[in-house]
């Protein structure tokens, strides 16, 4: 416990989380502070190339490990997996409509790539290990939740699927899992030498743009919170900090069976307890239209994604090195 | 100078349908469009904007396409189809254009 | 398909007075807008462009409003009360929409 | 409120070719317009995005020009001569205008 | 004098004066070169989180000096009484009517960060040290100087005030200060820490980025200048020269009067000479739209900006070394 | 032969190149990822900024050679022939249009920056030290191939001619010259002292935005080669293929015979060989709107700048190797 709080506040007290609250801060409070579009796009194509090619990197650094497979596998099944355990949970925890339950649930499944990034930097102050190819899990999890999501609305509503060939395309080269396996298998490929030659562009710098990417995401969030007031009842908030703790534990769970390090385990469980706020919302406005987008981007982005920052990757730490014992 | 009447369709709708209604629009027949960003807004749905987005979730974008008034039909057909659901405006104008034969 | 008549109100202010006649127009009861960039242009207060500008001072937007005739009135005190002393050019057109129960 | 009839011209054209339309509209006594981005489109010359481009040969503007209706000629005439040989889309429209004294 | 040239020499023949230069000769020429909106802006929140982490940082590491109050109320008394002299300065010098002058008197009162970060260059380079809290005497300087303008004019014109709640929220709140004041507090809160960790973002390649920044000002300036051809007659540019003299030696007294170090006094009197463009003339095209924002943008950016970054510093630094013995 | 293949192999699995593909491979398969146009811009202004200045800084460490000037010329006139060659190619070997064939001619006597900037990087990862006014060089060849094309239009039209005034200020203060000379400028002003201050800025990173830069080039290629299926016939093609050898031959020889360095014939020879994508097509929408702008821009783009990029540079740096005795 004491571990926990130390950590917390040792996270709590991060110039990343400080630019987050900054940002949450400044929206809320009605400032103009704003971030254009596309210098927020490019921050996100940077970081996703960084965290890729730095996977990609470790991994031709230390061999492949066996359990790659294995954990890729695991990723997309938990993707899918949670999902309904989401939508049941909001089912009976809340009001919300069954498209409205389903498109949230999506976002459960699928993943938060700022938040893994977040967790491996708090890793890395740690000194805590984690396997390279977690980032090529974290590609694997963006999609499958989707189908699950229109799964359970074409069960529940009958409709007929709304998944066209079209869909599918989208959603399986959607710009962030692209960005990230093509920068994975780059840095795989070029290795050590490839990272010798742009390191002082993905490795020196990453922490300081991190930091401005989360004072975006704070005014982007903070933003969608005042603008969401109305639809966000005390049960649908409390969803969002209960789900990423009961993700979360699947996540922990898996990395154990799995036999991930303590790293491992720490990133397995963070990117189950994420929530999407790129790919997903952008699926789901295909897909499920009439779903209500202040929910789950407020939900997501508003909620669990704050939760996870400050409190959320700290408790995963601590859990995960009590039962790996790293 | 000679102008010709024409029709001066608008439609905003959310930009991750833009492919879905260029296509259907290419289609039905449709020889041009433009289309514009949106920088903001509101409506039944509440307020957005596209500051500091990252993901395509979170805008809208204009689509305009000026049409001989003879194949206004078509298009609104087509539309219709892929804004059906969807959250976007169609708006129907009159103009004359210049140089006839491009529509 | 079935359509019928609206107003097309376009304003183009000055990118600080945004919010204020988003303001006002919401507390007009205007139920729905859109806000497009507006890149540069000319005027009788001389050349603008937005390119490499730093503070929203040097920039325009034009505001969108799609409304019903019934409304423009309405709308237009509102819009007027945030225009007036300032810069921005108000033009109306005619049009007609698809889906008039959003309006 | 007191509105004026004016006309409302919309001129779609490459990027490249702005400053000189905008200096044909200026030339041409014309005393106000706004220049819109354009994100992408398409036509007979194909599909086009703005996306990712670094020349500005690949994109196009929209200029929007209001107009008291005499002067109209003027400003067509003007354009025509940037506009011919170019892949421009010209249309004009009717409006009408708050504070005519403006235009 | 000696001093002075030499200084100004190297000044003048230092990378991002040069890339100012090459800005405003371009778009003279009437070069299409320009930097996308985007980017500027992405630049100018780079420099403004910087210069700000780098003064919390400062503090955290020097230990809060006493006179931190004194500076920011001083700041904040020159912001607000400035104006009033630029205003008398003005209606001598020059046909300008009142609410033209009230609103170029504004800028002269609020201060132009990037002057600031200018100034910080030269004192680095020079090795003189100065005091990390300066940068929050900049941020308190914004904004006291649109009161006073909107007190000349509602003076002067019998008119009533026009502040309503949320222009006064749009003006505390701008961006610059809120990013200028949080940054500072994550850099204090943080300090030497957290600047380790992101320093190879916000101090390594920050020159280089202020060029780029300034490339861009030049080209901007250079438009404006081109513009405004009809605006500026001899008085009012001569105004654009004089005015930084006559404010900086405001700043020179107070920072001599407040017993700052030499580098302190530099950037407290660079501060005073500094005429704002980004936060000013927004709040100016909502308070005073009657103002014609050609003459304050060109003034500003385009005579006393350049002044201030070629001649006016390096004045400012000799001076100030000589007064201070520093 | 070997030493090729092996550089090619080398050059194959960098990370540029593979950035490059996967832009290409992404947009190939209709993923929806973009770079934002301003943040394309941005870093095509960086890249500028950065090897202009890094080309300048060069010339001041290591003197001017005597034989910048005659670089310079033969610079210019290479790029006022070459299109003559091209165009006679074009009319033999394709059925494009007097029109088409002219604005195509311009683009391969002009050049592309970052073809030439990827020989450097290879250059810098071979030891091959090159003369720093190549840069220099590089400006100077943008322009004059325009002017070469629109004599070939007006003779062979026998039209009038289409530049007027306007168009020349234009071509020769486009922005890409512009910031590569005054940049060249600063570096060459400043020198050591200037490169000192802003390394950690133009050269630590400079790999690393390179290959974000040519993930987006990689990104436009790919939808300019999906669009342009109609107009790209297999002659057309392989004069995108075979031009740039051709060009590259030309170059080869003026280098040797002007007795630059190993890596000067490089980048001659890579000048010479490479089309632009950026000044010209801009030109050529004004001076000749007729002529069809996907023809022009696949060509360039998705034909001779990959084929250069992979197998062309290090064809070059093999030939001028073995012919320099390098
Ligand atoms: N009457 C309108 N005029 C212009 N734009 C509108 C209008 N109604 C809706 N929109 C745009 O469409 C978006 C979605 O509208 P809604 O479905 O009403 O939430 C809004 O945020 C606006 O950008
Ligand atoms: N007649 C017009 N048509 C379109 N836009 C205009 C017109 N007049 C003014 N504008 C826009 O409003 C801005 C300010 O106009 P002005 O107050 O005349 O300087 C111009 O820079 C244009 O962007
Ligand atoms: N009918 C149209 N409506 C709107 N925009 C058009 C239309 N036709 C052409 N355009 C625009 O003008 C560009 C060039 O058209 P085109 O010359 O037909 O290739 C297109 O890519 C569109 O952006
Ligand atoms: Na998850
Ligand atoms: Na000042
Ligand atoms: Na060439």
């Amino acid at each position: 416990m004491d571990g926990i709080l130390a950590l917390a506040a040792a996270n709590l007290g991060s110039p990343i989380i400080l630019s987050f609250a900054l940002g949450l801060a400044a929206s809320l409070a009605r400032s103009e502070l704003t971030v254009p579009e596309a210098v927020a796009k490019g921050m996100s194509i940077y970081l996703l190339f960084a965290i890729g090619f730095k996977g990609g990197a470790a991994v031709a650094a230390n061999g492949l490990d066996a359990a790659l497979i294995g954990a890729l596998l695991a990723g997309a099944v938990l993707s899918f997996a949670i999902p309904f355990v989401a939508f049941g949970l909001l089912r009976v925890m809340t009001k919300l409509s069954t498209l409205d339950a389903a498109a949230v649930a999506a976002h459960y499944g699928s993943i938060s790539i700022v938040t893994f990034v977040a967790a491996t930097s708090v890793l890395n102050s740690q000194g805590i290990a984690s396997e390279g190819y977690m980032v090529a899990v974290a590609a694997v999890m963006e999609a499958p939740a989707i189908v699950a999501a229109l799964f359970l609305v074409s069960r529940t509503t009958g409709g007929s699927g709304r998944m066209d060939a079209e869909l599918w395309r989208e959603i399986l080269l959607n710009g962030s899992i692209v960005l990230l396996v093509g920068s994975f298998a780059i840095g795989w490929i070029t290795g050590e030498d490839g990272l010798a030659q742009i390191s002082s562009f993905i490795i020196s710098p990453f922490q300081g743009v991190l930091c401005l990417f989360l004072l975006d995401m704070g005014l982007v969030a903070g933003r969608g919170l005042r603008q969401a007031r109305g639809v966000m009842t005390a049960p649908v908030f409390m969803f969002g900090l209960l789900m990423p703790l009961l993700g979360g534990s699947f996540g922990l769970v898996t990395g154990l069976l799995l036999g991930l390090s303590t790293g491992g385990v720490v990133l397995m469980t963070t990117l189950a307890a994420s929530a999407s706020y790129i790919a997903v919302p952008a699926a789901m406005r295909v897909a499920l239209p009439e779903a209500n987008p202040s929910i789950y981007l407020t939900l997501s982005l508003g909620v669990t994604f704050p939760f996870n920052l400050t409190l959320g990757i700290p408790i995963y730490v601590a859990v995960a090195s009590a039962l790996t014992g790293g | 100078m000679e102008t010709h009447k024409a029709k001066r369709v608008a439609i905003i709708i959310e930009a991750p349908m833009e492919r879905r209604l260029s296509d259907a629009l290419i289609s039905a027949g449709v020889t041009g469009f433009s289309i514009l960003p949106v920088l903001g807004g509101s409506g039944r749905s509440g307020k957005w904007s596209r500051e500091g987005q990252v993901s395509r979730a979170g805008g809208m974008v204009q689509v305009v396409c000026i049409i001989r008034p003879e194949r206004l039909d078509a298009l609104l057909d087509a539309a219709f189809k892929v804004v059906e659901n969807h959250i976007g405006v169609v708006t129907i104008g009159d103009c004359e254009v210049l140089r006839a034969e491009r529509f």
